[in-house]
């Protein structure tokens, strides 16, 4: 399966989806405007279809959406992106929750405006002047004209661009991860998912997450957690030794 | 029963209560008792003793005329009986179809306005482009200059006419933000306990 | 039809004149008796008395709001007694500057035109629609034909009331912009580039 061909029909966007991320890319398509869960959804859909795994167009496209959704909060949030990046995560917690709350007030807002529009609903004012109202003579003192010039220094100010350098990002395939979490556990009965991706950009940390998941589905490994956030401990089982080459029974609808 | 017609009050207001009347009859804003006093040459006192005669007098019920205090100031509008008449007569564009989109970005606006389309797409996690746009459109919200820092994003704020259209005597009709979003403070609180958790 | 206007004790104005009167106070235009009688649903000669009835009570002397029959129609104005006020309400103190907004398209349509709404929106990054019908207002500029290729769409000029205010014996004395690039046109496609690239 070619992920760059899986057909799209979206709301702002139908077609291909290399075509999707060209025009993105050219800034010919608002990406804001495009929602990327429903992407999600058809090369889910598209995958169940298949009734098999196929790994590298599963780290493939993992790594486009991420790049599409990283673009899109960068375009959401532009002069904010880097900074949001360096928060902690205590810090990053408590924005998101001011966002939150911020976002969940102005809802409320609205259904009090919703209500209010409709209780003034039978209240007609004059929108225009009155037809017998005297004219209105509006004056302006003499104005410098250098501020027109002004005017258009300012319209010529380049805005800070918006970085693509993370669109080129190169990301391991999924397999990688698989050989290299099978050596891990020809070494050791278990290690600390953690501990193994520390160091890893956080779409090289997903793509290790899903091949995590990848040996779990296969029975190579199971997974425990405290609770949620808790770091994941990876035990390797018994029939791992006797598995090789699950990609090709795995279904996509287990994921 | 058939009396004879007496529409002139045996009781006429007094002359700075007509002035004020007919400055309101052809204002195209609301007006405040300061903008009447500075018109009609008279205190304000005087002029809110004209606004209390006038509000008995254009009332709904007695008169087809009502006097309300909207937007920061005084303005006359049509009697909640003639409302079909007028609806019959004159379009309501500004307010109809408002979408929920529409309604947020306008809450958005108004509580935290001047701000920029960023601005609103940063609380609604949406881009705001068409919605903005459409209010501009409608007279619901204006340009208010551009945002230095955000590399010269234009500001909006709310208009005179959203303060009518939503019947607000004025911004500070709007219901306090610390009363809205009650479960807002849940999940703040759910958010940090998480992030309490979460391995540094 | 046997339905006598009557002025029933408890209400000083007959239903029907208080709609009559509720649809003139919020017209921006003169209403005619046909005008009336569709909105308020009932028949002409019924809104004729209602007219009279208004007639007696808005008229001078006795009210502030007068009611005057105007070509096209029917429509209310201020007293003669309030003249002064009004005068004084609507006179505008001379205004210091422009908005921004206002600036802008006005730079645009001096350095660029005669240029079209949309091509001043392209510039600016934003609709201009309402800047533009300002400024029309204002008289600082003004129609100037149609553009053939753009869809026939209007395209504005300066006036010679903006080389007044501005100061300039014409548009060729307008300050130089060597710093922005040579040519209007190569400018202008520079700032178009710009706003492409604007978040707002």
């Amino acid at each position: 399966m070619i992920v760059r061909e899986l057909e799209l029909d979206l709301d702002a966007f139908e077609g291909p989806f290399d075509l999707l991320l060209t025009l993105v890319l050219r800034e010919e398509l608002e990406l804001a405007e495009v929602d990327i869960a429903e992407i999600v959804l058809a090369f889910c859909s598209r995958l169940e279809e298949r009734g098999r795994l196929d790994l590298d167009a599963c780290g493939e496209f993992l790594v486009l959406v991420a790049a599409l959704l990283e673009l899109k909060a960068r375009g959401l949030f532009p002069e904010e992106a880097l900074e949001l990046s360096e928060l902690e995560p205590e810090e990053a917690a408590e924005e998101l929750a001011r966002r939150l709350a911020d976002y969940r007030r102005m809802k409320e807002a609205a259904a009090w405006l919703s209500e209010r529009l409709e209780g003034a609903s039978e209240r007609f004012f004059r929108l225009g002047p009155a037809p017998l109202a005297p004219r209105v003579e509006r004056q302006l003192a003499p104005q410098d004209p250098e501020r027109l010039g002004a005017a258009l220094r300012l319209l010529a100010t380049e805005p800070p661009s918006l970085s693509l350098g993370h669109m080129a990002l190169r990301f391991p395939p999924v397999s990688q991860f698989l050989e290299r979490f099978r050596a891990v556990l020809g070494r050791r009965s278990r290690f600390d998912f953690e501990s193994e991706v520390a160091g890893l950009s956080r779409v090289e940390a997903a793509v290790a997450f899903l091949a995590m998941l990848e040996l779990r589905k296969a029975g190579e490994v199971s997974l425990e957690q405290a609770s949620s956030f808790a770091p994941i401990r990876v035990l390797g089982t018994r029939a791992a030794t006797a598995k090789e080459g699950v990609e090709s029974q795995w279904i996509a609808r287990s994921a | 029963m058939d009396r004879p017609l007496r529409l002139i009050s045996a009781n006429p207001v007094d002359r700075l209560a007509r002035v004020v009347e007919a400055l309101l009859v052809v204002a195209s804003q609301p007006l405040s008792v300061e903008d009447l006093a500075v018109a009609a040459n008279d205190d304000t006192e005087r002029i809110e003793t004209a606004l209390r005669l006038l509000g008995e007098r254009y009332s709904e019920g007695r008169s087809g005329i009502v006097l309300e205090q909207v937007a920061g100031g005084w303005a006359f509008r049509a009697s909640r009986e003639a409302a079909e008449a007028c609806a019959t007569l004159f379009e309501r564009p500004v307010e109809r179809g408002l979408s929920g989109a529409a309604m947020e970005t306008l809450a958005i606006v108004a509580y935290f306005g001047p701000c920029t389309r960023p601005d609103v797409a940063r609380i609604r996690g949406v881009a705001a482009d068409s919605v903005v746009a459409g209010l501009v459109e409608r007279g619901l919200i204006a340009e208010s200059g551009r945002d230095a820092e955000a590399a010269g994003a234009i500001r909006y704020k709310t208009t005179p006419l959203f303060e009518r259209v939503f019947g607000l005597e004025s911004l500070a009709a709007l219901p306090r933000l610390d009363d809205l979003g009650g479960e807002a403070d849940e999940i703040r609180e759910r958010l940090e306990a998480v992030a309490e958790k979460r391995p540094a």
